[in-house]
């Protein structure tokens, strides 16, 4: 193993960052050194028994220079809040179609799953220069995946998504870790990120064993596990809304409130189905925990984002 | 004199300033307790803000009755207190000792109606866990929230009962003068054990009713 | 103790106002009752928790004598208060904005909004 | 009740008794009610608890030597570490200056006999007893593996270790915190003597009440959540079960609501301490007491307002990390203000270099350092990068033992003439303190660099190339460990053999001094009235030669 597998900047996020690191080093040692330059001027000089005169203050020193000192303290910290703020809103949102791959952790592996179907476990393939998307959820406890080479960390929870993306532009194998305590094995959970070449990724992908993609995937489960017994049934007795176009879609509750079909919404609605229930309908779908593992929640949601054709649907955003 | 001497404590230069002390002192822990509920308050607000519906349905399921019985009897209990506190201020021993014996009965009241309360609840299996009576999941967060914040509760009723009941004892066998600066701190701390349940009451029993 | 009077309180004065307050507490206990029952929808738990923070004001006013106490006292009282409304405030900082994020809100339409059961 | 008398009345010999003589049996140490008697009580437990964190972090620091580990299991290694954080965050660190030093000079300083509710003190070191043996017991019993930042789900259902029974101590010495802050806070409200003015109170006492501040208004909230914690592992109530509808989110909003302005309960008594020292040892009053005075109060309130900036990965919104790194930034700023008057203070000075002059120069530095790499963590994209990695380690211990426990080594080295009525060894204590600035430095400034490199915490199992930085630290470990057992020699040893002190061996300033050292029972033989501001080192008004013995006044007179 190779420190260029963590410290390689393999993005222009990467980069960004490290100059943010740096120019606040410059500006810590510039502090650091002009207070010890005067903390061991004045304890020479003003040892006890030296020859220097000492005295009361001059004026300037007693009030002003306090006013002076707090002031400019103030400015350079908003500075620095601004200079690093305006980085990560600017680090905030991936473009529209980005490459979504989900990733699943539990203790104490990483599975990832590519849209092509391909899944990989402790390893994951990307193509240089595409922007990604990674969408977190855990099975147990909290993870956390971290990839230092891309200067991005996201903690993974249980039952919810976040996010992470990236572009990065430097081939190679780097490092990825587990970094939020989650048992035993805690320090044994990682893998690597391979980026490799948009050519070589073409490879890869075509080189894994036949699977459908997710979506399809996701298609295969909504009849086997009965979801298109009420869903997608014209003569089903079950008064249930149809999927087409539900993704992204605001959807207005019982309670008058109004939320977006996201992936935690949908999510919410496979696992928790009684949880904010849709204007106009009846609790009365079953919760499929326990039917269904993440891996097929994730197929399930990717076969109802595919049924979205309409142009509003928001991009993906962490 | 001698009422002065045995009231006074170290390191208190006089009464007078040991009574604001001990009356500053219980603000001071106070505000700390209150905290200490607003974390539960919290916990409460994000649930409930994020499952409005679940909340609604599980919150019909409590019991109403006891709820405002009890109620009443925590207003009453205040009131007695607030009269043991001023009976005490007048140094009217008789009054203050009935007065705190009634606050003492009010209390163990409360604590009786919770106990049967907790009765109905458990036999209607709103405890969290397996057989729980409610389906939807987050109606589990509501009966969560409602037995640790009712335990909490009642175990400082139960504090504050025991503060009362030695205070009593004390007066009764004039091992302290009924005019004591620990009367201000018993009676505050009562009082902030009742407003606690006048929150807890509509955030427990009101809610879904309509 | 120098400042409470001595021997001047009366019996009737010791019950008097305990029991006024007391009547008052009563009847905001009765109006919250009754009000949890009416449909006022998403008003509900606003007209009980206001009549819950009535309550608690007078309690605190009138039972537990702040409004004779000293300054430090109140602001002892209205620093926890203060304490809790940081705690509540950050977090639903976080809380309210979990989604939608930060950055250009989702196009909205108008037909979606208003969309019954079988728009979605 | 107030006796008038000149200024400079000298300092009899009463005759009286000290503390120490009030009653020799153990009997009398368990019941007494003097805030003296506590703080040593108080002292003698956190010594214990810190040499107990120390042996475990000793046995990580040593399994990390070679990247496949030397001789402990995976499960031996998170519960070494969470015992390590468990012990000295709560049961050393957090009572660490408060308990001892505030308790023994708070009421001394202000004037008092003891503190406001001498029995509610006692009961407070019985709470962290009691705590502590439920510590203890889980130790025995095998330990526990959350981290001691206990995050929920892993707490509550997948943890393998006493969870529940740590969570308790943690949550018993929780209420020990709090009964010491009310009491702190009632006595500086009530117990000043005669003539002690807000603005003549010194900055230790100032960095007491702000702390006292602290503690009553944060524990709770930490008590609380760790009860919602053993609610739901052990009653199996769903509090944070995202299965239910709960979030765990919701437990670290909690938690670092009190953990953050815990890390200000450990380093305002620091900035107490060394204030004191600088102006006794620069023989110079603090430069800007006023402002310094406002700093500690902005640090504790705007210290409840930064918690989030621990969760910035964790998943919480983007406006929330906005918000939460804003006013990080800001609470920087008074704490460089107090970096800025220190130094300044030295400034025309007559600066001599005794022990705890050199540990107060050595919190300087490493609090400098520390308070800058917080900047860092407050900078979002730089954050995400250090989150959970060593960086992050190396910077909390750089504030939280490096400069509080330096500050901690100042003050028992600066009051210890106070306390006991002996002089430490010069040399020995010098000797220490030095070492233990250096050996700090080797131990974390190593762990900086790998962190940000992307050496992430509690890893058993590392990747090699990040070998190299891990044994300097672990040698710069076995330095820090002799730099901290040497006080414990040289101390114990001037117990029986040190030189008597005298009443003020310093010549300083504040109204503890000016009593017998030990000092009586009731601290003062009659009210003390004061008379000067704190820190009157020198003459203003009027410019001296160099040589000449500045006059002390002292702040009042107390014999």
């Amino acid at each position: 193993m190779n420190i260029d597998q963590f410290n390689t900047e393999a993005s222009r996020y990467a980069v960004r960052v490290d100059e943010t690191f740096w120019i606040l080093t410059t500006l810590s040692a510039v502090i650091v050194i002009l207070l010890v330059t005067l903390i061991v001027v004045f304890m020479v000089r003003y040892r006890r028994g030296s020859p220097a005169p000492r005295g009361e203050l001059p004026n300037i020193l007693k009030h002003e220079i306090e006013i002076g000192w707090t002031v400019a303290t103030f400015f350079l910290f908003m500075f620095f809040f601004w200079w690093a703020g305006v980085e990560i809103l600017n680090a905030d949102s991936p473009p529209a179609h980005a490459l979504e791959i989900h990733v699943v952790a539990k203790q104490w592996m990483f599975r990832f799953q590519q849209p092509s179907g391909a899944r990989e476990i402790d390893e994951l393939h990307v193509p240089v220069n595409t922007p990604i998307r990674l969408s977190l959820t855990s099975e147990d406890v909290i993870h956390d995946l971290f990839i230092p080479a891309l200067r991005i960390k996201k903690d993974i929870l249980p039952d919810r998504y976040t996010y992470l993306w990236f572009t990065a532009d430097k081939t190679g194998v780097f490092h990825m870790s587990c970094n939020q305590f989650c048992g035993t094995n805690h320090s044994l959970m990682g893998g690597q990120m391979d980026i490799v070449s948009k050519q070589d990724y073409g490879r890869w992908t075509s080189a894994q064993p036949e699977g459908d993609d997710l979506a399809h995937q996701g298609e295969k489960l909504f009849h086997t596990v009965g979801c298109s017994g009420c869903h997608d049934s014209p003569s089903s007795t079950i008064h249930a809304p149809d999927l087409h176009n539900i993704f992204g879609r605001l959807v207005q509750l019982t309670d008058g409130r109004v939320v977006k079909a996201d992936e935690a919404y949908l999510r919410d609605k496979i696992l928790l189905p009684n949880k904010d229930i849709p204007a106009g309908y009846a609790p009365d779908m079953p919760s499929f925990r326990g039917v269904l593992n993440e891996g097929q929640i994730v197929s399930l949601i990717a076969y109802l984002k595919s049924l979205t054709t309409s142009p509003n649907v928001e991009g993906a955003r962490p | 004199m001698s009422d002065v001497s045995r009231a006074l404590q170290e390191p208190w230069p006089d009464l007078a300033v040991q009574r604001e002390g001990v009356h500053f002192g219980i603000w001071v822990f106070l505000a700390s307790e209150i905290l200490f509920f607003s974390g539960l308050f919290l916990t409460y607000a994000v649930y409930r803000s994020f499952n409005p519906q679940a909340f609604a349905e599980a919150g019909r399921h409590a019991e109403i009755f006891y709820g405002t019985l009890n109620t009443g009897l925590l207003l009453t209990s205040s009131m007695t207190m607030a009269v043991a506190l001023r009976a005490s201020g007048a140094r009217s021993r008789r009054i203050t000792l009935t007065a705190l014996a009634l606050t003492v009965l009010l209390g163990l009241g409360f604590l009786f109606c919770k106990g049967l309360e907790y009765h109905d609840d458990l036999s209607k299996h709103l405890f969290p866990g397996p057989h729980f009576a409610i389906a939807s999941p987050p109606a589990q967060l509501f009966w969560s929230l409602y037995w640790i914040m009712t335990g909490i509760h009642a175990i400082h009723m139960s504090g504050g009962i025991a503060a009362v009941v030695t205070v009593w004892v004390l007066f009764w066998r004039r091992t302290i003068p009924v005019q004591n600066s620990t009367m201000e701190g018993v009676a505050a701390y009562w009082h902030f054990v009742d407003s606690v349940w006048l929150v807890l009451y509509p955030l427990l029993y009101l809610v879904g009713r309509s | 103790m120098n400042d409470t009077p001595r021997h001047s309180r009366s019996r009737r004065e010791i019950w008097l106002d305990p029991l006024l307050v007391w009547l008052v507490l009563l009847a905001i206990l009765a109006a919250s009752v009754w009000s949890a029952f009416l449909p006022l929808g998403a008003f509900n738990p606003t007209v009980n928790l206001l009549l819950a923070a009535l309550m608690l004001l007078v309690l605190a006013t009138f039972l537990m004598d702040l409004r004779n106490a000293k300054s430090v006292l109140r602001l002892v009282a209205a620093g926890g208060l203060l304490w809790v409304v940081f705690l509540f405030a950050l977090t639903f900082t976080d809380y309210l904005s979990r989604r939608p994020t930060i950055g250009p809100a989702p196009p909205v339409h108008s037909s979606i909004l208003a969309s019954g059961p079988h728009a979605v | 009740m107030t006796d008038i008398t000149l200024p400079f009345a000298p300092v009899q010999e009463t005759g009286q008794a000290s503390y120490l003589d009030e009653g020799h049996t153990l009997l009398s140490w368990l019941t007494t009610h003097d805030h003296k008697r506590i703080a040593i009580l108080y002292a003698i437990s956190i010594t214990l608890a810190f040499f107990i964190a120390s042996v475990a972090i000793a046995l990580v620091r040593l399994e990390l030597l070679e990247p496949n580990g030397l001789f402990l299991s995976s499960d031996a290694y998170n519960r070494l570490f969470t015992l390590h954080g468990i012990v000295m965050v709560w049961f050393f660190l957090v009572p660490s200056i408060p308990a001892t030093m505030g308790n023994f000079l708070l009421p001394m300083m202000i004037g008092a006999h003891d503190v406001a509710f001498p029995r509610l003190n006692l009961l407070s070191w019985y709470l962290y007893v009691i705590g502590a043996i439920f510590t203890i017991y889980v130790i025995i019993s095998g330990g526990v593996d959350t981290g001691w930042t206990f995050y929920p789900p892993f707490s509550t259902g997948f943890a393998n270790g006493h969870v529940v029974t740590a969570a308790a101590g943690v949550f018993v010495v929780g209420f020990s915190s709090i009964a010491t802050g009310v009491n702190f806070i009632t006595t500086t409200h009530m117990l000043r003597a005669p003539g002690m003015t807000w603005f003549r109170l010194p900055l230790f006492v100032w960095s007491m009440y702000a702390v006292s501040l602290v503690m009553v208004l944060a524990t709770p909230v930490l008590t609380m959540s760790l009860l919602l914690i053993i609610a739901e592992r052990a009653f199996g109530l769903p509090i944070f079960d995202a299965a239910q509808g709960g979030d765990p989110l919701l437990f670290q909003h909690l938690f670092w609501f009190y953990s953050h302005p815990a890390v200000y309960i450990m380093i305002l008594p620091a900035m107490g301490v060394v204030s004191e020292i600088f102006a006794c040892f620069a023989r110079r009053q603090v430069f800007g007491y006023a402002f310094m005075v406002y700093a500690m109060l902005s640090i504790a309130v705007i210290g409840f307002m930064v918690w989030g900036h621990h969760m910035f990965v964790a998943g919480q919104s983007e406006l929330a990390d906005l918000v939460f790194s804003f006013l990080t930034f800001i609470v920087a700023v008074p704490s460089a203000i107090k970096v800025f008057n220190w130094t300044a203070t030295l400034y025309r000075g007559q600066i001599s270099f005794e022990a705890p002059m050199l540990y107060a120069l050595g919190f300087l530095g490493l609090f400098t350092i520390g308070g800058l790499t917080g900047l860092y963590l407050a900078s979002i994209p730089i954050d995400i990068q250090a989150h959970d990695t060593y960086f992050v380690v190396a910077h909390f211990h750089f504030i939280m033992v490096g400069a509080s426990v330096s500050a901690f080594m100042a003050g028992i080295h600066f009051w210890w003439p106070k306390v006991t009525g002996r002089l430490y060894h010069e040399f020995w204590a010098q000797f220490a303190a030095i070492t233990m600035f250096l050996g700090f430095n080797m131990t974390f400034f190593p762990q900086f660099i790998m962190g940000w490199e992307g050496m992430p915490r509690r890893y058993h199992y590392y990747p090699a190339v990040f070998q190299i930085w891990h044994v300097l630290s672990t040698a710069g470990a076995s330095v820090l460990a002799v730099a901290y057992i040497m006080p414990l020699i040289y101390l114990t040893w001037s117990l029986r053999s040190g030189e008597r002190a005298g009443d003020n061996p310093w010549q300083a300033t504040g109204l503890e001094w000016q009593t017998t050292s030990p000092p009586p029972k009731r601290n003062f033989e009659r009210q003390p009235v004061v008379t000067e501001p704190p820190y009157m080192y020198h003459e203003t008004g009027h410019p001296r030669s160099p040589d000449d013995s500045r006059p002390v006044k002292p702040q009042g007179n107390a014999s």
